[in-house]
C-alpha cells in the first residue's frame, strides 16, 4: 500500500520549517499541542494549541448541585487532584460561614502534602524521560504508587478521592494509618540518595538542563508565573505562607528557592519541596493523634442545600502553583458561576510560548515538563 | 577450503549472528528491567515482535528507495558478519579484513539515510542527520583504534589478530597490551550502538523516535533485525580486537555478551547528550586516549 | 418485582468460530502468527483523556506491562493498539480517527473509562462525544472511573485472548461498515469532513468491500472531496 | 500592614469617583467600580500599591440585568492581600478594554472570556480561538446556552436495554424512576 497523503510537494528552498509537537507526541505532557517554526533547530515562533481536553467544567458545574460538584472538581487536574477538592470546599465554607473542625483541617493538610509528593514524583519522572533517562521515571512512578496506596486506604480511590466535602472530610483515619504513613515517609527518604545519585546530580543531566528555558525574576512576575517555577527564580513566595489556609500558619516549613530560573533550578526546587512536604507530614503525624473532635461540622441536607448568596475567592498552593476558585452563589441549590484558575493556564500557554522562542528543538519537551504544565487545567 | 564449506559458513555465520543478536536484545531489555526494578519481557519476546511486525497486513511503503534503504541496512550487517571470524568459522575474514569491515559498517547508516529520506517526514530527516553526525563523531576514535590495532599486530586480518592474542594467553589480549585504545574503543562502541548518553538520533521526546517515525510493519521488522545484528557485530568486533577472540564457543559467548552488557548498563543510567556535546566529547577524550595509545603502540 | 438475585445471568452467546484455512500447515502457520500478534502488542503513546494517568503505573515497575509484551510506541505507524483513555472531546476525536486510520491493520482499539462507553460523568457536556463505538470500532471496553492498573491489564489480557483465538477483528468492521462510521463522523464534524486516508481504496485492497461499505455518506464524501494540501501549521508572529 | 492598607485605600477613594469598597476579611477586599474607572483603578493598584500579580479575570453572566460582570483579582506580594475589582459592562455589544499593557497574564484570561462569553477586549494581543477552535456554536458559557438540550440534539446515547430489564418490564417492573425525574 501507498501511504495516505503520498504526493510530492515542492517547498520553496528555505532553512525554515514548521513542526507539530503533539497532540500525539511523547514530548508533550498530556493531550496538548505545540506548533513551532524552526530555523535549523532554533525555534523562531511557537504557538500553543489547547482544548483537546475541554469538557466545559464550568458549564457542567452550573448544572449540578453544590455537593455533586465535589465529584467533578478533582478531574480538573489529574496528577494532583486534592488541592482542587480542598479549594472548592474552602470556597463553599467561606460562603456558608462554616467552621471546619480542627481535626479535619489537619487531615486535609496531610492529604494536600501527600498529593504534592505524588505529583512531584510524577513530574521528576516526566522530566527525566524527556532527556532520555527512563530509570527515574520507572522509579518515581513506582514510588508514587505507594502513596496512592495510602490514599486508597484512606479514601477508597487511588486517583480521585472525593474525600473533602464542605464542612470537613468524609471519614476518619483508619486504625494505625499514621504509622503506615510514617513508614512510607521513611522509605521515601531512604530513596532520596538514590535519586540524587541517579538523577539530580547526574552531570549529563545537569548539562542538559542548565540554561534551558531560563527566565528572570522580573519576567516571571510579569508573566504571572507561580509556584515552584516562580521559586526557581529566587523568590520565596508561596500561597501556603503568604495567604495561609487551613492550619498552614501553625506549621513549620521552609519555602525552598533556587537562583537559576532554568529547567535545572525548577527541578531542584521540586526536589527540595518534596523534602519539605515530608517534613510537614511528619509534623502532622506528630500532632494529629492529640487532636480529637469531629471530622466535619454539621451541614444541611446536601441534596437540598441552598448556599447563601455571595462570592468567594479561595487560593491554594497546588504542586504546580497558585490554584484559585471564584465561586458565585445567588442563594440557589446550584452554583451560579465557578471559575477555576489553574496555575498551568499561565505556564502552558504564555510562559511556554515565550520560553520556547530562541530555544532548541531538543529542549522544547524539557521546558514543558520542567514547567510541570498540566493541560487539563488549561482546557478545563 | 572448498567452496561448499565456504558456502556453508557464509550461511551459518549470519544465522548464528541473528540468533545471538536476538538473545542480546533480550538481554538488553532484561538489564533495563532489572535496573528499573521490574520483571521484563518473556524469553521469546524479540521473536514475537519480529514475527508480529512481518505479519502486519498493511505494509506502508514510501517507494522503492524506502525498501532499498532497509535492505541496505540489513544487508550491510549481513555482509559484515561474513568478515567476523567466530570459533570454528573464519568465513571471508582472511580475504576482507578490518578495513573492508569499516566500510561495511557504514553501509547500514547510509542505507537508513536513503530510506528515511524517502519518507519525507521532518522528524525522520532530523533524526537521520543526527545519526550521520553521530557516525562522524564515533568513527574518528574508531578509525584511530583500528589503525592502532592493525599497526600493533602488523595485520588487518581479524582471524590472525585473534590467533596472535590467543597464543599469548590473557596477558596477550589487546586490552592488556593497548589499554588506552581499548578505552577509546569502549566509547566508540557506545556511540556505535546508539545508547545513552549518545542516543541522539532516537530521542522519542524530541523527534518522535527519529528515523523510525515512518517505519511500520516489515520495515520496522527489518530495523529490529538490524538491531540484533548490530549488537552482535559490536560485541564480536570488540572481543576480537581486545579480548583475544574466541578459542571456542564456551569462552567466546560470555565475552561477547559481557562486552555488550557494558553499554547497555551505562545507557540506563544516563540521559542523552545534545548532538554538539556528543561530538565534542567523542572528539576530545576518546580521540586523546586513542592518539596516546597510538603513540605507545608505535613506540 | 422479581428478586434481582434470582435473575439468571444470561450468558452471551460465544462468538462464531473464525474461518480457518483447510491446509493443516497453513493452519499451524496462522496459529503461530496469531500467537505472536497476541504476545507482542505495541500501544500508541497517546493520552487522550484523564484515564491516561493509570497507564504509567501499569507500564512501569509495579505492574510492568512489558511482561505481557506490551510496550509504548510513539507513532501510529508502529502501533497495534490504540488506548482511548477517557472522555473524547470532539477536537480529540478528530485526531483519534486520523490516528486510527493511519495505524496499520490488524489494529485494535480499547476504550478505557466509562466516558468512552456512554459519556460517563460528562454526559451533559457540549464538548465531549458520548459513544466511542459510533465513530470507530472498539474491541474491548474497560469500565471504571478510572480503571485501576489491574483492570487495564485484565482488559489487555482479554484482548490478547481474543487475538489469539482470531476473534479480535473489530478493525474489519471499519472497512465493512464504513458508511455507518463515516455517517456518524459527518454528523459531528460537518459534511466537509474528510481524512487523508482513502479508506475505500484500502477496503478494496483488502477485499473487505460489502454492501455496507458504500452508501449515501460515502457519496457525500466523494462530492466534497478536495485534494489535500501539504499540512501546514498556522503560526502568527507574536507581538512582544 | 493592615493600617497601611487602610490608609492608601482611603487615598484611593478620594481620587476615584464612584467607587464602592468593602473589606471582606483581613486579606480580601472587594471594590465595585464603574467600567470607565477600572483601568485607572488597576493602574493605581499596580503602580502605587504593589498589586503586581493578576491572579485571574472572571466573567459572570447576568442576563436578567443585561450585563456581564468582570472581576479582576489582583494580589499583592507585599501587603499579602487580594483585591477583587468588580465592574459591570453591558451585555450588548459586550466590548471592553484590555488590560494587557498593565498585566500580561490578562492575555490568556481575556482570550478565554472572549471564547466562552463572546466579550471582545480591545487591545488584547490575541483574540483568536484557543480551546474551542472546532466549535461554531454560540459562546457556551452564556446562560442562555443550554448544554443539556444541545447534547440531546447533537449526540446519540448508548442504548442500554438488556434482556433482564425487558423481562422485568413485561411484568410491570423495571426502572420506575427515570433519570429526568430525579434531576434536581
Amino acid at each position: 500500500m501507498r501511504p495516505e497523503n503520498y504526493q510530492a510537494v515542492n517547498h520553496p528552498p528555505s532553512n525554515e520549517y514548521e513542526l507539530n509537537f503533539g497532540p500525539n507526541h511523547p514530548g508533550i505532557e498530556g493531550n496538548y499541542a505545540f506548533k513551532v517554526k524552526l530555523n535549523g533547530d532554533r525555534v523562531l515562533e511557537a504557538r500553543a494549541d489547547g482544548g483537546y481536553l475541554h469538557r466545559g467544567f464550568e458549564k457542567l458545574m452550573e448544572g449540578r448541585l453544590w455537593i455533586q460538584n465535589i465529584a467533578l472538581v478533582p478531574r480538573i487536574c489529574v496528577p494532583d487532584p486534592v488541592p482542587m477538592e480542598v479549594c472548592y470546599a474552602l470556597a463553599i465554607e467561606e460562603l456558608c460561614g462554616l467552621e471546619v473542625p480542627e481535626r479535619a483541617q489537619w487531615i486535609r493538610v496531610m492529604q494536600l502534602e501527600m498529593s504534592r509528593v505524588a505529583a512531584h514524583l510524577f513530574a521528576f519522572g516526566g522530566h527525566a524521560a524527556t532527556t532520555g533517562m527512563y530509570t527515574p521515571m520507572f522509579w518515581g512512578i513506582a514510588d508514587r504508587d505507594l502513596i496512592l496506596d495510602r490514599f486508597e486506604e484512606l479514601t477508597g480511590g487511588r486517583v480521585y478521592h472525593i474525600y473533602n466535602i464542605p464542612g470537613g472530610v468524609r471519614r476518619d483515619l483508619p486504625e494505625g494509618y499514621l504509622g503506615r504513613l510514617s513508614g512510607l515517609l521513611d522509605y521515601l527518604e531512604s530513596r532520596l540518595p538514590d535519586y540524587d545519585n541517579l538523577f539530580f546530580t547526574n552531570q549529563v543531566f545537569v548539562r542538559r538542563a542548565r540554561d534551558v528555558g531560563t527566565m528572570t525574576q522580573a519576567q516571571a512576575l510579569k508573566w504571572g508565573v507561580t509556584g515552584p517555577n516562580l521559586r526557581a527564580t529566587g523568590l520565596a513566595l508561596d500561597v501556603r505562607r503568604d495567604d495561609p489556609y487551613l492550619v498552614y500558619g501553625r506549621l513549620e516549613f521552609d519555602v525552598p528557592t533556587e537562583a537559576g530560573g532554568d529547567a535545572l533550578a525548577r527541578n531542584l526546587v521540586r526536589r527540595s519541596e518534596l523534602q519539605q512536604s515530608i517534613h510537614i507530614l511528619r509534623q502532622v503525624i506528630d500532632r494529629l493523634p492529640e487532636i480529637d473532635g469531629p471530622i466535619r461540622c454539621p451541614i444541611p441536607n446536601p441534596l437540598a442545600w441552598n448556599v447563601p448568596a455571595g462570592e468567594a475567592y479561595t487560593r491554594v498552593e497546588s504542586s504546580k502553583g497558585e490554584l484559585a476558585y471564584y465561586v458565585v452563589s445567588t442563594g440557589g441549590g446550584k452554583p451560579y458561576r465557578v471559575h477555576v484558575r489553574g496555575p498551568s493556564s499561565m505556564h502552558a500557554v504564555q510562559v511556554l510560548e515565550r520560553l520556547a522562542v530562541g530555544s532548541r528543538l531538543e529542549d522544547i519537551a524539557q521546558i514543558m515538563f520542567s514547567l510541570d504544565a498540566c493541560p487539563p487545567e488549561v482546557d478545563r | 577450503m572448498s567452496w561448499q564449506e565456504l558456502l556453508l559458513e557464509l550461511t551459518l555465520m549470519p544465522l548464528l549472528a541473528f540468533v545471538i543478536g536476538l538473545a542480546m536484545v533480550l538481554m538488553m531489555r532484561r538489564i533495563a528491567a532489572q535496573i528499573q526494578r521490574r520483571v521484563g519481557p518473556p524469553l521469546l519476546q524479540p521473536i514475537y515482535d519480529i514475527v508480529k511486525l512481518y505479519s502486519k497486513q498493511t505494509q506502508i511503503s514510501h517507494g522503492f528507495i524506502h525498501e532499498l534503504g532497509i535492505m541496505m541496512a540489513v544487508g550491510g550487517y549481513i555482509a559484515a558478519e561474513a568478515l567476523l571470524p567466530v570459533p570454528g568459522m573464519d568465513g571471508l575474514a582472511d580475504k576482507g579484513g578490518l578495513i573492508t569491515l569499516i566500510y561495511f559498517l557504514m553501509v547500514p547508516t547510509l542505507g537508513m539515510a536513503l530510506g528515511v529520506g524517502q519518507c519525507a517526514n521532518p522528524n525522520g530527516s532530523i533524526g537521520i542527520s543526527r545519526a550521520l553526525t553521530a557516525m562522524l563523531a564515533y568513527d574518528i576514535p574508531f578509525v584511530i583504534v583500528v589503525f592502532g590495532v592493525a599497526f600493533h599486530y602488523q595485520t588487518t586480518n581479524l582471524a590472525e589478530i585473534a590467533a596472535i592474542q590467543q597464543a599469548h594467553g590473557v596477558s596477550g589480549w589487546g586490552m592488556m597490551e593497548m589499554p588506552l585504545l581499548a578505552l577509546a574503543a569502549l566509547f566508540a562502541l557506545q556511540g556505535m550502538m546508539g545508547k545513552q548518553p549518545f542516543e541522539v538520533y532516537i530521542a522519542p521526546a524530541e523527534i518522535a523516535t527519529g528515523p523510525m517515525v515512518e517505519m511500520s510493519g516489515k520495515f520496522m521488522g527489518g530495523l529490529f533485525v538490524m538491531q540484533s545484528f548490530q549488537y552482535y557485530t559490536a560485541g564480536v568486533l570488540y572481543t576480537i580486537l581486545f579480548l583475544g577472540g574466541g578459542e571456542n564457543w564456551l569462552t567466546f559467548l560470555p565475552k561477547i555478551f559481557a562486552v555488550v552488557a557494558i553499554p547497555m548498563t551505562i545507557a540506563m543510567l544516563f540521559p542523552r547528550f545534545r548532538t554538539e556535546d556528543l561530538v565534542r566529547l567523542m572528539w576530545k577524550w576518546p580521540v586523546m586516549a586513542g592518539l596516546l595509545g597510538l603513540a605507545f603502540v608505535m613506540n | 418485582m422479581k428478586d434481582i438475585k434470582k435473575i439468571e445471568i444470561i450468558q452471551r452467546p460465544p462468538p462464531p468460530e473464525p474461518a480457518r484455512r483447510t491446509n493443516p500447515l497453513a493452519r499451524v502457520f496462522d496459529e503461530l502468527v496469531r500467537f505472536c500478534q497476541s504476545r507482542s502488542m505495541f500501544m500508541l503513546h497517546y493520552c487522550t483523556g484523564c484515564g491516561a494517568i493509570e497507564l504509567p503505573p501499569a507500564m512501569t515497575s509495579r505492574f510492568d506491562m512489558e511482561r505481557l509484551g506490551i510496550q509504548p510506541m510513539v507513532t501510529p505507524r508502529q502501533a497495534d493498539i490504540l488506548l482511548v483513555t477517557g472522555y473524547v472531546s470532539v477536537k480529540t476525536l478528530k485526531r483519534i480517527i486520523l490516528t486510527y486510520e493511519q495505524m496499520p491493520s490488524p489494529k485494535y482499539v480499547i476504550g478505557i473509562c466509562s466516558c468512552t462507553v456512554n459519556g460517563g460523568m460528562y454526559w451533559q457536556s457540549y464538548a465531549t462525544a458520548k459513544v466511542l463505538k459510533d465513530y470507530i470500532p472498539v474491541d474491548v471496553y474497560i469500565a471504571g472511573c478510572m480503571p485501576r492498573p489491574e483492570a487495564v491489564i485484565s482488559g489487555l489480557r482479554a484482548l490478547m485472548e481474543d487475538i489469539r483465538t482470531g476473534r479480535g477483528d473489530a478493525w474489519k468492521k471499519y472497512y465493512q461498515n464504513y458508511d455507518f462510521y463515516l455517517g456518524n463522523q459527518q454528523r459531528l464534524f460537518g459534511e466537509k469532513w474528510q481524512t487523508p486516508t482513502d479508506v475505500i481504496a484500502e477496503a478494496h485492497h483488502y477485499g473487505m468491500m460489502t454492501d455496507q461499505t458504500l452508501g449515501e455518506h460515502t457519496d457525500l464524501l466523494e462530492q466534497n472531496e478536495v485534494p489535500l494540501d501539504a499540512l501546514r501549521t498556522r503560526l502568527k508572529a507574536r507581538t512582544e | 500592614m493592615d493600617k497601611n492598607l487602610n490608609v492608601w485605600l482611603d487615598n484611593l477613594l478620594q481620587e476615584i469617583e464612584g467607587i464602592k469598597f468593602r473589606r471582606k476579611s483581613t486579606r480580601r477586599v472587594r471594590i465595585d467600580v464603574a467600567m470607565d474607572a477600572l483601568p485607572t483603578l488597576l493602574e493605581l493598584l499596580q503602580g502605587r500599591a504593589s498589586y503586581v500579580h493578576l491572579s485571574a479575570i472572571t466573567c459572570v453572566d447576568w442576563p436578567d440585568d443585561g450585563e456581564f460582570e468582570l472581576v479582576y483579582h489582583v494580589w499583592s506580594y507585599e501587603t499579602q492581600s487580594l483585591v477583587s475589582a468588580h465592574t459591570r459592562i453591558p451585555r450588548d455589544p459586550g466590548v471592553y478594554l484590555s488590560i494587557y499593557d498593565l498585566y500580561e497574564p490578562a492575555a490568556f484570561f481575556e482570550r478565554d472570556i472572549h471564547e466562552m462569553f463572546g466579550v471582545f477586549f480591545e487591545g488584547s494581543p490575541d483574540m483568536e480561538k484557543f480551546i474551542l477552535t472546532e466549535w461554531d456554536g454560540p459562546p457556551p458559557m452564556r446562560k442562555e446556552f443550554d448544554s443539556e438540550a444541545f447534547v440531546n440534539q447533537q449526540f446519540e446515547w448508548q442504548p442500554y436495554h438488556p434482556d433482564w430489564l425487558k423481562e422485568l418490564e413485561e411484568e410491570g417492573g423495571g426502572v420506575t424512576t427515570r433519570p429526568e425525574d430525579i434531576r434536581w
